[in-house]
């Protein structure tokens, strides 16, 4: 049974060789396409152990120390393995497996140097990705959340001489890093009250109530923090539509299917911790919800095709969240696996419409499923999951967030959520019908994708059928939350209306779009502004840390060490003034020796004595 | 007695207007036999005190040897200059006032101080008890003013040497 | 004569030393000047070994005096050399430390 | 216990004999100065290495004894000996020296004399962190501060500081900016700070009889609390001067500016700790009823130091300053650790001297090489030089997220462990300053990566090129310890802690 442990570590062993592999030896890297290879075939090892730990469904926990102290080891590190870490693990081996594969043909015009370093990238980041759903304890999900964090980074800023790459890898660092200030400070709470990080121990602790309830609401609601600003919750959502300026399989791996995810993950993880804080579950599901529906309008104005995926990932990770935290984590984390599919295969195949037409305007795209058919049947097997439609994924998974809603009898988040599956295949069906039908608009002759390219495609379309009819076929088996007999009818129907809607507007051309705009003038004005959150972000950040630190500056500059150097100045004056005593003349200085002599017995005679 | 008491008087009548005109007279060259006159008087202090080794040795050594090498030294910058060497003063007051002042102070000690007497003898063998004390308990300071002297003499050498 | 004549002696003349030494402008005079308080420091110690009957009084003006005699022969040779180099014994002008 | 070899005596005056060495055989021979430097500073880090791995911490306590009486009337000893704490210290002073050799063998101008000035500093390091004997500490003390003066008062570099504001004619009096006003300034601050020491370090050996300045003597003497309080107090400022605390640390921007690469590297790498080795080891571990008493001060100062100076470095302009400041920040999160009086806390502030120092020992090493190349340090002329310089480039992004405190860097370590203590601490607020300084330090830092790596080439520079030869091996040794005792911090914390324990176990905590 030892394989047990060793299993999963090896998983998370695979990428991390390839990474030090590529990191350290640049001859290697610099091969470009050769680095590909050995980072694909990494993680390809990485995929068939991460099938074999969740097909064969075992359970297994290992902890070695890792910052020692006096009485036992003040943080350890170890893997966690259980059907909800192993269920992360395929995901993210396949997810991965099927980027980089897609990347060798995408970025095929890279100089090798830039190629190398990207599968390194790639790498770390399969290594850091698989390390946080494995760890066991607060802090290391902590360590390789940052890590997966520093590779979003990276890689959005891989073409770092474009100026807009480089702008958006840094705000995309600095928005998580203020949502981790929260985590970090939580987990350091946490771990003041209990002593310790592990989850095993916590989750026990939790169940026998011996968990401190005092400061835990303010505790767990700063770990939450943690999950709003990498899973892109209001108000912290807005790297993600920048953080489209990486490539986009960069974008399909990271900013879609898995780091994303992240906070998702971290909230169905710490499920029996947040049970203890209804306070900060309905917190999680109300902001879930509002940022489902808010991302969801945002999307609906978007011109740019990544950027409107990027909305829909934001909203769709409302969704999940909004089931973690109306305790209906089960079904959250469902759609965060489904979506995880199928929302790959989008920006797969968004990327490989791009790559084709080499731009990212939708208005300037279109007629392109004659010039690339199979691109144009996956692109759209994926939004017809997106938007809900059975007997696809997506519908499954989408149902059961809804069912689990309803359940819990929150009908305001209902009435939103539902709201916002309509706007879902309204806006994604919009992108569908402007790049795929009606006229051509781009020049040159847009084709197919290679098969390097195709095939990732075909394999990610695939499983969002077969997912989706193994539900169809297999039944929901979530008996938790069995959903009420109308709300399968309503979905599709609030899909369909979506579709039709969008049809209406951008194929047939029944509804003028900037009319439907002019009637809907504040929310469209709004939304095309981002609801002025980015200006507000920049406005803070100039006028209140720049501004701030500039004060500072000065003051450092010009008061605290003025002050000193008006003091020395005012020595130096002095020492110029005292210069005059010294004449240069032995008789003078005999004056002095006269006097001390003077004041030596003047002190003898009155105060000795 | 009263030889002790006149002597006294007359020597310090002496060594105090012979110092006064060391400090006063205009020409350098007085001012060195005015030295001499009062190293002299001092020799005769010694002698009161009952000090003829010490009495030899002021005269041989200093009214002797330094006022020699003084008159050298004036006689040597005199022709140099090409001219007498006439010698004024500054600041006369303030030196004076100081001057006083440090009288004052130490005198303000002496009023204070009770008052001694003399052991009746001397110490007998003055000259052959300083010569044992100077090999004996002494020697090693000798030793060392040895050593001073040579680096002086060395040193006066060094700096007189003629220019090259 | 009691101890006190000696030591108020002594301490007039190191006075009219001090003096000279304070106030002439050759070096040679500064010179004669430090001379005058040497000797006022010897009647002092001769005195002392006079009336406590202690012989280190006498070792020391001894000692005193050999110094002395070294101390002028180098001033004096210091004297000359700067003489040399400045054409000057003027105290007043030989003042290349002024601050 | 009897150590034929006196292994902390060779480590200390090994450089110091490299010094004579380079002075007397090296003349007019610059590749021989710095092989003799690499060869006995070598020597100094394989015994430093050596003696961290033969320290025995299941006995813990001071090792590699060595004693003898230099004036036995005053009770002053050569008296030498590392524990867990000092080890750590002694290593990374190893570690810093031998990059900083590397880091200067491009110094052309007097390079004997400025490699001779370098060793006898590091010997004063390294003589402070292994000295038992307070008088010879201070003395070690004094001479690792008083070369700075020479170094860089002769072999810094003159930067531009405009008269502002309504000091501004005290400005123009004093030269701010020039680099002898830094080194002056430098140098009387530590001075004045070691003034302060003296003053401590008297009162101590008058207080404990007049017998010994052993520190294993006053550890066994209990001072009155009066006494701890202000002595604590003397000691905190004395040494807390040299740690850059707030508002004394305006010589660390302008001195760690003006100075060459390797004495930067030295001194906001080794010399820095040495303050706050200074109050942990003297300070806390002498005076543990002072320590108690004075934590809050302490660590108010440090929250300060904190925020102000990740805000301050934010708004330079001067690479250099930027560093610097930075410098001045992370010595905050270093008192704040201590202050915290936790296990948790005070391992961090230690790591956290360990981490600091390789860091910023690598930032200036990177800056000094950039400099070299564009002969420019300020920061809004550059840009894009990720592309002609990527082995700068990707060691300065791992410092500088070493700096932020990312994981798998051993800048993260020990900020999490500061976040611990502080928040175990009596003053859980403290928590605040400490993580918003490191949200600050993201902002700035990743400014500066952007603008100077990243984005399109700069007009103002061509022909850059990246480091080569040995410059390459101060930068790939700093960055891989940095990650190295990221990953693996236990090997670093596990000795730490067998000193930082017994240490807080005398402190009258409630």
């Amino acid at each position: 049974m030892r394989i047990l442990v060793w299993l999963p570590l090896l998983v998370l062993g695979l990428p991390f060789a390839s990474f030090l592999l590529l990191a350290v030896v640049p001859p290697l890297r610099r091969t470009g396409r050769g680095a590909g290879v050995i980072s694909i075939l990494a993680i390809a090892g990485a995929f068939l152990g991460a099938l074999g730990v969740w097909t064969q469904g075992f359970r297994t926990e290992s902890r070695w120390e890792w910052i020692p102290a006096d009485g036992g080891p003040m943080a350890t590190v170890g893997i966690l393995v259980d059907p909800l870490s192993a269920a992360m693990l395929a995901l993210i081996t396949l997810v991965s497996l099927l980027v980089q594969v897609y990347s060798l043909d995408y970025l095929h015009d890279e100089p090798a140097r830039g190629l190398g370093r990207y599968y390194a990238y790639h790498s770390l980041f399969a290594f850091s990705m698989l390390g946080l759903v494995l760890s066991p304890t607060f802090l290391q999900m902590f360590i390789f959340w940052e890590l997966v964090g520093l590779c979003s980074y990276l890689l959005i800023g891989y073409w770092y001489d474009r100026p807009a790459a480089a702008r958006a890898a840094v705000k995309a660092f600095w928005v998580t890093k203020l949502g981790d200030v929260g985590f970090v400070v939580g987990i350091v709470m946490l771990w003041g009250t209990t002593g310790t990080f592990d989850f095993t121990t916590l989750f026990a602790m939790a169940r026998e109530n011996q968990i401190p309830a005092e400061g835990l609401t303010l505790t767990l609601f700063l770990i939450y923090l943690g999950a709003v600003g990498k899973s892109a919750q209001f108000p912290l959502h807005v790297w993600l539509p920048d953080a489209m300026e990486g490539p986009t399989p960069v974008s399909a791996l990271i900013h879609a299917a898995t780091m994303v995810t992240a906070g998702v993950f971290l909230v169905t993880r710490a499920q029996p911790l947040f049970l203890l804080a209804p306070d900060v579950m309905g917190i999680i599901a109300a902001v879930g919800a509002f940022t489902a529906l808010l991302a969801a309008s945002m999307a609906c104005v978007e011109t740019d095709i990544k950027r409107v995926l990027a909305y829909s990932t934001v909203s769709q990770l409302g969704y999940m969240m909004t089931a973690a935290g109306l305790a209906a984590a089960a079904a959250g984390f469902f759609h965060l696996l489904t979506h995880g599919v199928f929302k790959a295969l989008l920006f797969l195949g968004a990327g490989a419409v791009i790559h084709a037409v080499g731009t990212n305007d939708m208005f300037r795209m279109g007629g392109l499923g004659r010039a690339m058919p199979q691109t144009a049947i996956v692109f759209i097997v994926g939004t017809l999951a997106l938007a809900g439609v059975p007997p696809l994924a997506g519908f499954f998974s989408k149902e059961a967030i809804l069912a689990g809603v309803w359940q819990h009898g929150a009908t305001t988040l209902f009435v939103i959520l539902a709201l916002t599956a309509f706007l879902t295949a309204f806006y994604m069906f919009r992108a569908v019908f402007l790049v795929f039908f009606g006229r051509a608009h781009a020049a040159g002759h847009p084709h197919d994708a290679p098969w390097l390219m195709r095939g990732p495609l075909w394999i990610l379309a695939i499983l969002t059928v077969a997912i989706g009819l193994r539900y169809a076929i297999g039944g929901h088996g979530d008996d938790a939350h069995p959903a009420p007999g109308w709300l399968a009818p309503f979905s599709v129907v609030l899909a369909l209306s979506g579709i039709a809607l969008a049809w209406a507007m951008y194929q047939r051309g029944a509804i003028e779009p900037a009319a439907l705009s002019r009637a809907l003038r504040p929310i469209d004005f709004m939304a095309r502004r981002r609801y002025g959150l980015d200006a507000l972000y920049g406005g803070l950040y100039q006028a209140f840390i720049l501004g701030f630190s500039g004060l500072i500056g000065w003051i450092d500059r010009y008061f605290v060490d003025g002050i000193l150097n008006v003091l020395s100045a005012w020595t130096l004056r002095g020492g110029d003034g005292l210069r005059r005593i010294q004449t240069g003349r032995a008789q003078d200085y005999l004056y002095g020796v006269a006097f001390g002599v003077l004041l030596v017995v003047v002190w003898f005679h009155w105060w000795a004595q | 007695m009263i030889v002790e008491t006149v002597g006294f008087a007359v020597v310090a009548v002496v060594l105090l207007a012979s110092s006064l005109a060391v400090v006063l007279t205009k020409n350098l060259f007085h001012a060195v036999l005015y030295l001499a006159a009062a190293l002299v008087s001092t020799a005769g202090i010694f002698l009161l005190l009952a000090s003829p080794f010490l009495f030899a040795v002021q005269l041989l050594l200093y009214a002797g040897g330094v006022v020699t090498i003084v008159v050298f030294a004036i006689m040597l910058t005199e022709r140099l200059v090409g001219e007498r060497i006439a010698q004024t003063s500054r600041d006369i007051v303030n030196g004076a006032i100081v001057a006083a002042a440090v009288l004052v102070a130490v005198i303000g000690f002496l009023v204070q101080a009770p008052a001694m007497t003399p052991p009746a003898t001397a110490v007998a063998e003055q000259t052959v008890a300083i010569g044992k004390a100077l090999v004996g308990p002494f020697a090693v300071p000798l030793e060392l003013l040895g050593l001073l002297l040579v680096a002086a003499l060395l040193g006066a050498v060094y700096f007189a040497r003629a220019e090259d | 004569m009691g101890l006190h004549a000696y030591l108020t002696l002594s301490a007039l003349v190191f006075a009219i030393g001090l003096f000279g030494v304070l106030t002439r402008r050759n070096a040679i005079g500064i010179l004669l000047g430090i001379e005058l308080m040497l000797n006022a420091v010897n009647i002092n110690l001769v005195a002392f070994s006079r009336f406590t009957g202690d012989l280190g009084g006498l070792v020391f003006s001894l000692f005193t005096i050999s110094i002395t005699v070294a101390e002028v022969a180098l001033g004096l040779a210091i004297v000359i050399v700067i003489f040399r180099v400045r054409k000057t014994v003027e105290a007043d002008r030989l003042d290349l430390l002024r601050g | 216990m009897t150590y034929t070899l006196p292994i902390l005596s060779l480590i200390t005056w090994m450089p110091f004999i490299g010094a004579l060495l380079v002075m007397f055989t090296a003349r007019h021979r610059p590749l021989a100065v710095r092989l003799i430097s690499l060869a006995t500073t070598g020597v100094s880090t394989v015994l430093s290495v050596v003696a961290y791995v033969a320290y025995d911490s299941e006995a813990a306590g001071f090792q590699f004894y060595e004693k003898f009486a230099l004036v036995p009337p005053l009770g002053i000893n050569y008296e030498l000996g590392v524990d867990g704490m000092s080890l750590l210290m002694v290593l990374l002073t190893s570690i810093i020296i031998t990059a900083g050799v590397f880091a200067s063998w491009t110094v052309q101008v007097r390079s004997q004399e400025f490699y001779a000035l370098l060793l006898a500093l590091v010997t004063g390091v390294y003589g402070v962190f292994c000295s038992l004997d307070l008088f010879v500490l201070f003395l070690f003390y004094e001479l690792a501060v008083l070369p700075m003066y020479l170094l860089i008062g002769i072999w810094g570099s003159t930067g531009e500081v405009r008269p502002r504001g309504i000091f501004a004619w005290a400005f123009r009096e004093t030269g701010v900016g020039t680099k002898e006003y830094a080194a002056m300034k430098l140098t009387l601050y530590l001075l004045f700070g070691s003034a302060f020491i003296l003053v401590g370090i008297f009162a101590l050996w008058v207080e404990a009889g007049q017998s010994s300045f052993s520190f294993l003597a006053f550890e066994a003497t209990s001072f009155e609390p009066g006494v701890q309080r202000w002595v604590f107090f003397v000691f905190y400022v004395g040494f807390g001067i040299l740690a850059g605390i707030w508002p004394l640390h305006t010589w660390s921007p302008d001195g760690h500016a003006s100075a060459p690469t390797a004495v930067s590297m030295l001194h906001a790498g080794v010399l820095m700790k040495l303050g706050a080795y200074g109050v942990v080891r003297v300070g806390m571990g002498l005076l543990p009823e002072g320590a108690v008493d004075l934590a809050w001060l302490v660590g108010t100062i440090a929250c300060i130091n904190v925020v102000y100076g990740a805000l301050s470095a934010m708004a330079q302009t001067d690479l250099k300053y930027v560093i610097a400041y930075s410098s001045v920040s992370h010595m905050g999160l270093v008192m704040l650790g201590a202050a915290t009086l936790t296990e948790a806390g005070l391992n961090g502030s230690v790591f956290q001297m360990f981490a600091h120092g390789v860091m910023t020992g690598l930032f200036f090493a990177l800056v000094g090489l950039v400099y070299e190349k564009t002969h420019s340090r300020d920061i809004p002329k550059m840009g894009g030089f990720g592309r002609v310089m990527p082995g700068i480039a990707t060691a300065f992004t791992i410092g500088g997220l070493s700096s932020l405190g990312l994981p798998a860097t051993s800048g993260f370590v020990a900020e999490i462990l500061t976040f611990m203590g502080a928040w175990r601490s009596d003053h859980r607020w403290w928590l605040i300053p400490a993580v918003v300084g490191t949200f600050l330090t993201a902002i700035y830092v990743l400014r500066v990566v952007k603008q100077i790596f990243w984005g399109p080439p700069s007009p103002h520079f061509h022909h850059l090129e990246d480091a080569r030869g040995p410059e390459w091996v101060a930068v790939v040794a700093l960055t891989i310890i940095i990650v190295f005792f990221g990953m693996v911090p236990g090997i670093a914390i596990g000795l730490v802690d067998t000193a930082t324990v017994p240490l807080l176990a005398r402190l009258p905590l409630p």
